[in-house]
């Protein structure tokens, strides 16, 4: 490729889903602003081994740079170090432990995610009594990232409040997050808190609330975006989600990407000139940002996606 | 016979279509992206893909051949794979030399294919012994596999092995991929298994006519046995190929890929209600899949749009299979009066 | 004859069937006058069958017209050929093993009174009137495929007579059918033409055939070869005219038992089913077993051969005991069985003629893992050369083959592995004239050749031509044993029935 | 005297399935008592509705000698695809409206699968297969593929509309839905049609024998033709109720379900070789399925366990009537 007009492919989990499609808006600007050929792509289901096919092809057909959202970031190492090897530049997100990776981008530290989540329900719980917690699923690394920090924010500052059951699993789906939690409200009737951390899971824990009438006694917090879990919102059922823009992520990534093309080098405390990510810290491969937004009833219209 | 009517039975048999199927589908990717699709990154990228859920459509074969099917096959080789991971990632470290690695690599690779073995007795005696309809042991027995899979991982992947692991699915032997290498040879001996062993023959047999088989004095349930046990030895390979490839194991690895081998299998002419199923036929369907899949990445068109294809090819190829036109105009002719 | 085409209620004009690569029917011409019987006579594979799916519009004709009651039917099916009047029992009979008794009999007739909701009752009163009619007691909601062979025959019998028909076909009515039942079936038949109702009958028993009908219609190779009053035919002709050469009728067997005792049956007995089954097989010895449906002597024919697990009692071939209830052990110690239901048990109907045969020899064609295939089709091959198996090709599916070279080829695959003992259930059910004498012989040679064998039959001229003792069971017992060369026909039938 | 149990009682899937629900609950009381109470079995019928209603199509199909793998991804597609329409002509559209908007492409889906198979002749799990591919692939690549939670408002009414609800006494929760409704009407259709039509009876017939039913004049094509736009219509309305009562319509859920639903009905004594089924089957398989999926917390069974425990149950489930079958069948020789 010439100097001027790279091709960079996004590779996220899975086409098609409002989170990527809100990436894929800070992909095109940016391929907008820079004038480079940079598109977004996904398979159509969530399996590591589909993303892996498809940067496999990506790779095969020659592009400069690759921006991978890894669905398994263990199972894409042996590709990325082909990519590598190809002399491919390669950033990733949410996933910091990614050995194969030119610069991973993390818009926070999970673990850090998970305690202001873990803060908001805390504090919304008057710092005692039960909850309980949600992964989309147990082979989810960073979903039960967030859950680990949150629990041990929990244990270091909250003792008054108690986990009840295991980390239950919804598998990314709203109705098992419906069931599960009916089951968590029969199993621990004196249940306070739920936390949640797929997107889909506030949104069935809110409609277990909601049916049940308990918007005033329960506290649920969780990540999600306001166009899942808006309506939950409005009624209290939910109180309170978390969230990053990908849209600004993609973004960031492509520019990494660019940046890294053109040699410049990335330092601890950068600037790179978006949202949350004006002062990056880096810790080896590692950037972080400080790119994580609250939203409850009162702000969520600030944010259409 | 002369050449001129085996060429004729020949062009008439369902794999010749699906010959025709696959060598279109490759020209026209070659004609919509010539420098990208047949370049030999490509071609080289594509043979290291698709062994991993050919294999899997293998084993999916030989239970269809049978009437049954192995829904269990994913589970069956995630479970392999993680028992391999664990055993490597206990035993054997990232900085051991190649020598010993490659014994504890062996020892994994048996553990595997033992794991495999008993998954396969388990889910032919559900089905032989127990007499539960294949569909519904292999659906039980995949998510008791899985779930084992899950309780010894706690769900995260095992990581850490070796750099000889990676060889599996990730070499070449004389320029070809290892993993390629490992479906040819499966796919060359399913085929002996199949038409050139009393044991294969049964289970066609078996396929066409359970009841007959009873009658012909087949011992049905060793076979039954058999078949399954093969399916799932050949799923823990395809297990291996994956962790290989993903240098790790992870109990939900290829979810994607139950399905697809079950549509690869049918597209491939296995009956699925047995007696008749041939390994060429799988092939060209696998072949067929992958450039299309390859393809249509490279056109950058939506892979929800990739599964719609794959659909219609299925039923355009039963269409053509059946003489299922000529039925229609039958029916219509009837009913029209 | 021009008369005859105006009033006839069936008249068939030059019909043509051809299947791909099989002319099945070659331009018949084929009457039926309301309330005759007439008599469809043939060999395996003459046609008969055809011209009876294209009467009842399961297949269509490739050329010729159809009147059905005075009108031509351009297109038909199997709705309008009933509500014309026709009614088929099938040789399959064409149940539904899994609805009752009443639904399977009152089925086609409410289905032809096009209405919309499903009476219960009516089902079940228009079945025991059915079932009233000839006599037979069956429950009414027991599902058919608990059913015997025999009782399921009677039931497709009683679903023809339910409906309102104005011609009755039957396709091998008497297959599974006792003598008593084959009687009581005539007395149907003619009770029907004093009703007006035609009778369409085809049957491999050729006393039968003649005695029942007005009419016979003798195909052969799809061609009509012969027509005329039934008074006109006997045995014999009947079955030049089939066959198209003189078949001799052959004497009682003449071959001799060998002196070794080959079987040895002690005790044998299964709760429910048989008891106290003893009986010794000698080289060479063809022994019948006959009794009445239901008398158990499939039963005990299973549990020989391991299909069936006796409770009590031993199995000796050669003095050594075969463990019992194992299919694969009886067939190690060469014991062969030849089951009754060619179509669903003892052939595999898709697959070819090679491997129909060879799936009995593979182990001792296996070298090295693999088999030998060309040993295999050589064998198979010389296997049906000596059965005399017409066959296109090896390699052509056992489906494409007539009734009686369907039989020999479950034969060929018992006789390739060299049994000492070989059980054949039933051995010219559905089988024709020729085919029958042939497979007799084959009996007959097999036994000199030393082979024990066992012939579960109800058709006692077979019986009396080919055995040398006849078993007579009777609620699950044996009850008579008799000589087979002093025994007459009447005696058996007496002793059948008593 | 009429008889108080049909002669097969005891050896009946039925009762054994029964059986093995009433042990689970006795189970479940045991190790935590606040098991057995009125929410529990509220909360458990709620989660049968859309199942319930999937099961009922599905034992249709496998009664016709048939295998449907598609249903749910026609119930997807009718549900999204309906919602998308009325979002785009008509936001404040009534339910009803809605509801038939999806039962209509549901049917036509259905049609599809109809038209292959019946008028075409191709094997039904192959066609099914096939269609499970295209229908979810064209509506995720021409349709949508976002989840939308800004339903039709009176889609959110239906879902807050209550048939009662309240708490007891002891402070137990419980709230049955409309939908419930819905899962009761299809019964009752379902078994109108089975037990009272010719319809009906044909459908088990064809299923018994396909070519018996052709020859006694039965209409083998358009009966199965019906069967395929029935399950579908069945399909759009447990689609569109699953949408309205999650108030979320997501192109990717319910796909994925199809052989849980088909484990359901075979546990309720359907046979995969057709001519088996009853609806009183039908619906303990699916109660079985439901509770023990929602009772794992209650019983204590780790998470990481979860997968294992349900895989085992089906086996048990099947497993057992399976077995006892084969060796009935070995008695009878
Ligand atoms: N569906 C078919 N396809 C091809 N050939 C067929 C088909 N049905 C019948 N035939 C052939 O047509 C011929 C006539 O068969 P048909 O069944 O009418 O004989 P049949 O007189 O009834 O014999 P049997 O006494 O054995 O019942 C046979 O050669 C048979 O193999
Ligand atoms: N006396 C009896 N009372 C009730 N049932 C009986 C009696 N004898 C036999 N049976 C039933 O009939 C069955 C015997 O069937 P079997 O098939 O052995 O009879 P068969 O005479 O050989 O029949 P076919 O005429 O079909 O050859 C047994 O399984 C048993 O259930
Ligand atoms: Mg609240
Ligand atoms: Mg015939």
């Amino acid at each position: 490729a010439d100097g001027h007009s790279k091709n960079i492919a996004t590779v996220v989990k899975i086409a098609g889903i409002q989170w990527f499609n809100r990436m894929e808006e800070g992909v095109k600007q940016f391929a907008e602003e820079t004038g480079m050929n940079a598109f977004q792509v996904g398979p159509a289901q969530a399996d590591p081994q589909q993303q892996a096919a498809l940067i496999e092809d990506m790779i095969a057909q020659g592009v400069d740079a690759l921006a991978v959202v890894p669905m398994s970031p263990e199972a894409l190492e042996p590709v990325l170090g082909r990519a590598m090897e190809a002399g491919i530049t390669v950033i990733t997100h949410e996933a910091a432990a990614q050995q194969n990776t030119t610069y991973d981008l993390e818009a926070f530290v999970n673990e850090d995610f998970g305690a202001n989540l873990m803060e908001q329900l805390a504090t919304c719980m008057g710092g005692e009594g039960e909850y309980a917690v949600f992964v989309g699923s147990l082979t989810s690394q960073t979903h039960n990232q967030w859950v680990d920090g949150a629990i041990a924010h929990q244990e270091a500052n909250y003792p008054n409040m108690t986990l009840v059951g295991d980390k239950n699993e919804t598998f990314d789906d709203a109705e098992q997050a419906y069931t599960k939690s009916q089951e968590v409200l029969r199993a621990f009737p004196n249940i306070k808190g739920m936390q949640g951390s797929a997107s889909t899971d506030v949104a069935g824990i809110g409609r277990t609330i909601e049916e049940r009438g308990m918007e005033d006694d329960t506290c649920v917090f969780g990540t999600s975006l306001p166009s899942i879990a808006g309506q939950y919102l409005e009624t209290g059922a939910v109180d309170g989600i978390g969230f990053w823009d990908p849209a600004v992520a993609g973004e960031a990534m492509n520019k990494l990407a660019v940046m890294v093309m053109n040699g410049e080098e990335v330092t601890d405390g950068m600037d790179l000139g978006l949202p949350g990510y004006e002062s990056v810290s880096l810790d080896g491969k590692v950037i972080y940002g400080q790119a994580w937004v609250n939203v409850n009833q009162d702000n969520m219209s600030e944010y259409p996606f | 016979m002369s050449t001129n009517t085996f060429m004729k039975n020949a062009t008439a048999a369902p794999e010749f279509r699906l010959l025709v199927i696959a060598v279109f589908i490759f020209g026209l990717m070659s004609v919509l992206s010539p420098d990208r699709f047949l370049s030999s990154q490509n071609l080289t990228s594509m043979a290291f893909q698709f062994p991993e859920f050919a294999i899997l459509a293998l084993a999916m074969t030989i239970a269809m051949m049978t009437g049954g099917i192995d829904l269990s096959v994913v589970g069956v080789a995630n479970l392999s794979a993680v028992v391999a991971a664990l055993i490597l990632t206990q035993f054997s470290d990232t900085g051991m030399p190649a020598s010993q690695s490659a014994i504890w690599l062996a020892i994994a690779i048996t553990a595997a294919l033992c794991v495999g073995a008993i998954a396969g007795l388990i889910n032919g005696s559900l089905v032989a012994f127990f007499g539960l309809p294949p569909i519904l042991a292999t659906l039980g027995s995949g998510l008791v596999f899985t779930g084992f899979a899950i309780a010894m991982t706690g769900g995260s992947a095992v990581m850490g092995f070796p750099e000889t692991v990676a060889l599996i699915g990730n070499a070449k032997l004389v320029g070809i991929p290892v993993p390629l290498i490992l479906f040819a040879l499966l796919a060359v001996l399913l085929h002996l298994i199949l038409t050139r062993t009393a044991f294969g023959l049964r289970v066609t047999m078996y396929g066409a006519n359970p009841l007959a088989a009873l009658y012909a004095a087949i011992d049905i349930n060793r076979m039954l046995l058999k078949v399954y046990v093969i399916a799932g030895m050949f799923s823990s390979i395809a297990g291996l190929i994956v962790m290989s490839r993903a240098n790790s194991a992870k109990a939900d690895y290829g979810s994607s890929y139950l399905l697809l081998a079950v549509l690869i299998a049918v597209l491939g002419g296995v009956n699925p209600y047995g007696g008749y199923g041939r390994v060429i036929g799988v092939v060209l369907a696998v072949l067929s899949m992958q450039f299309l899949s390859s393809g249509l990445n490279m056109l950058q068109v939506s892979n929800f749009a990739r599964e719609l294809i794959w659909g219609a090819l299925l039923i355009l190829v039963m269409v053509m299979n059946t003489h299922a036109v000529a039925a229609l105009r039958g029916s219509f002719a009837k009913s029209s009066k | 004859m021009s008369s005859d085409h105006d009033t006839a209620f069936i008249d068939l004009r030059a019909i043509t069937k051809r299947y791909a690569g099989v002319t099945a029917l070659d331009s018949v011409d084929f009457t039926v006058q309301p309330g005759e019987a007439v008599c469809l006579a043939g060999e395996n594979g003459s046609g008969k069958s055809t011209l009876i799916k294209i009467i009842s519009g399961v297949e269509p004709a490739t050329e010729g017209t159809i009147h059905i009651a005075g009108q031509e039917r351009t297109t038909l099916n199997p709705r309008i050929s009933a509500a014309a009047g026709v009614m088929v029992i099938f040789q399959d009979f064409s149940l539904f093993p899994n609805l009752s008794v009443a639904e399977n009999i009152a089925f086609a007739t409410q289905l032809s009174t096009h209405q919309r909701f499903f009476k219960a009752r009516a089902s079940r009163d228009i079945a025991s009137a059915a079932l009233d009619r000839i006599g037979v007691e069956i429950d009414l909601d027991a599902r058919v495929e608990s059913l015997p062979v025999a009782q399921k025959q009677l039931v497709a019998i009683c679903r023809a007579l339910a409906s309102k028909a104005q011609l009755i076909i039957m396709d091998e009515p008497t297959t599974a059918l006792t003598d008593k039942e084959v009687r009581r079936l005539q007395g149907i038949i003619r009770m029907l033409k004093d009703e007006g109702v035609a009778v369409i009958f085809v049957s491999h028993k050729l006393a039968e055939v003649l005695e029942v009908s007005e009419k016979v219609v003798v195909l052969r190779n799809g061609k009509k070869v012969a027509e005329g009053p039934a008074s006109d035919f006997d045995t014999q002709s009947l079955t030049y005219h089939m066959t198209g050469r003189d078949v001799p009728i052959v004497p009682p067997s003449d071959v001799t038992a060998g002196a070794q005792t080959l079987m040895e049956v002690k005790g044998l007995g299964k709760v429910g089913s048989f008891a106290d089954i003893n009986f010794e097989l000698k080289t060479g010895e063809v022994l019948g077993i006959t009794g009445l449906l239901g008398s158990g002597r499939t039963s005990v024919a299973k549990a020989l051969f391991g299909l069936v697990a006796p409770d009590s009692g031993s199995i000796r071939v050669d003095g050594q005991p075969v463990p019992i209830g194992d299919p694969q052990a009886a067939s190690t110690a060469r014991i062969g069985y030849v089951p009754e239901d060619r179509l669903t048990e003892g052939l595999f109907l898709s697959q070819s003629i090679l491997r129909n045969v060879a799936v009995g020899r593979l182990d001792a064609h296996t070298s090295s893992g693999f088999l030998n295939m060309g040993d295999l089709a050589e064998e198979a091959a010389e296997w049906l050369r000596r059965l005399k198996v017409k066959a296109p090709d090896i390699e052509a599916p056992v489906q494409s083959l007539s009734g009686g070279n369907q039989q020999r080829v479950a034969l060929a695959r018992w006789l390739s592995r060299a049994p000492r003992v070989l059980i054949l259930n039933g051995p010219s059910v559905g089988v024709d004239v020729g085919s029958k004498a042939d497979i007799h012989d084959i009996i007959r040679d097999l036994a000199s050749q030393g082979i024990g064998i066992i012939v579960i039959s109800d058709d006692l001229p077979e019986l009396l031509a080919t055995c040398h003792r006849i078993l007579v069971m009777r609620d699950g017992r044996i009850i008579d044993t008799l000589d087979g060369k002093s025994v007459t026909e009447d005696d058996l039938a007496h002793r059948l029935a008593s | 005297m009429t008889k108080l149990f049909p002669r097969d009682f005891w050896t009946r899937n039925e009762t054994l399935v029964a059986g093995v629900i009433v042990l689970f609950c006795i189970i479940a009381t045991l190790s935590d008592p606040r098991f057995f109470t009125i929410t529990t079995v509220s909360d458990l019928l709620r989660a049968s509705i859309v199942i319930g209603i999937l099961a009922v199509g599905a034992m249709l199909v496998l009664v016709s000698g048939g295998i449907d793998v598609s249903f749910t991804a026609i119930a997807v597609f009718a549900m999204y695809s309906s919602t998308v329409l009325s979002l785009a002509i008509w936001p404040g559209i009534p339910w009803p409206m809605i509801f038939v908007i999806s039962v209509i492409f549901g049917a036509g889906l259905g049609a599809v699968n109809g038209f292959f198979i019946a008028f075409l002749g191709l094997p039904t799990l192959i066609v099914t297969l096939g269609t499970l591919s295209i229908f979810r692939g064209f509506l995720l690549t021409f349709i949508g593929s976002q989840r939308i939670s800004d339903l039709p408002p009176s889609m959110r009414d239906f879902s807050r509309g209550v048939i009662a609800r309240g708490t007891t006494e002891a402070g137990n929760f419980y709230s049955i839905p409309w939908a419930v409704l819905a899962l009761f009407f299809v019964i009752v259709l379902t078994w109108f049609i089975l037990k009272k039509t010719m319809l009906g009876r044909s459908i088990y017939a064809i299923g018994g024998s396909v070519e018996s039913a052709r020859r006694i004049g039965i209409n083998v094509k358009w009966t199965q033709f019906f069967v395929y736009v029935y399950v579908g219509a069945l399909a759009g309305l447990a689609g569109i109720i699953h949408g309205s009562v999650g108030r979320m319509a997501d192109p990717f859920s319910l796909v994925g379900l199809e052989l849980s639903v088909i484990a359901a009905v075979v546990l309720g004594g359907a046979r995969l070789i057709g001519g088996y089924g009853t609806l009183t089957g039908t619906m303990l398989g699916v109660a079985l399925i439901v509770i023990v999926q929602n009772s794992l917390i209650v019983v204590g069974i780790p998470t990481t366990w979860q997968s294992v425990t349900i895989g085992v149950l089906i086996l048990l489930g099947t497993g057992v009537p399976a077995y006892r079958a084969k060796r009935a069948a070995a008695q009878a020789g």
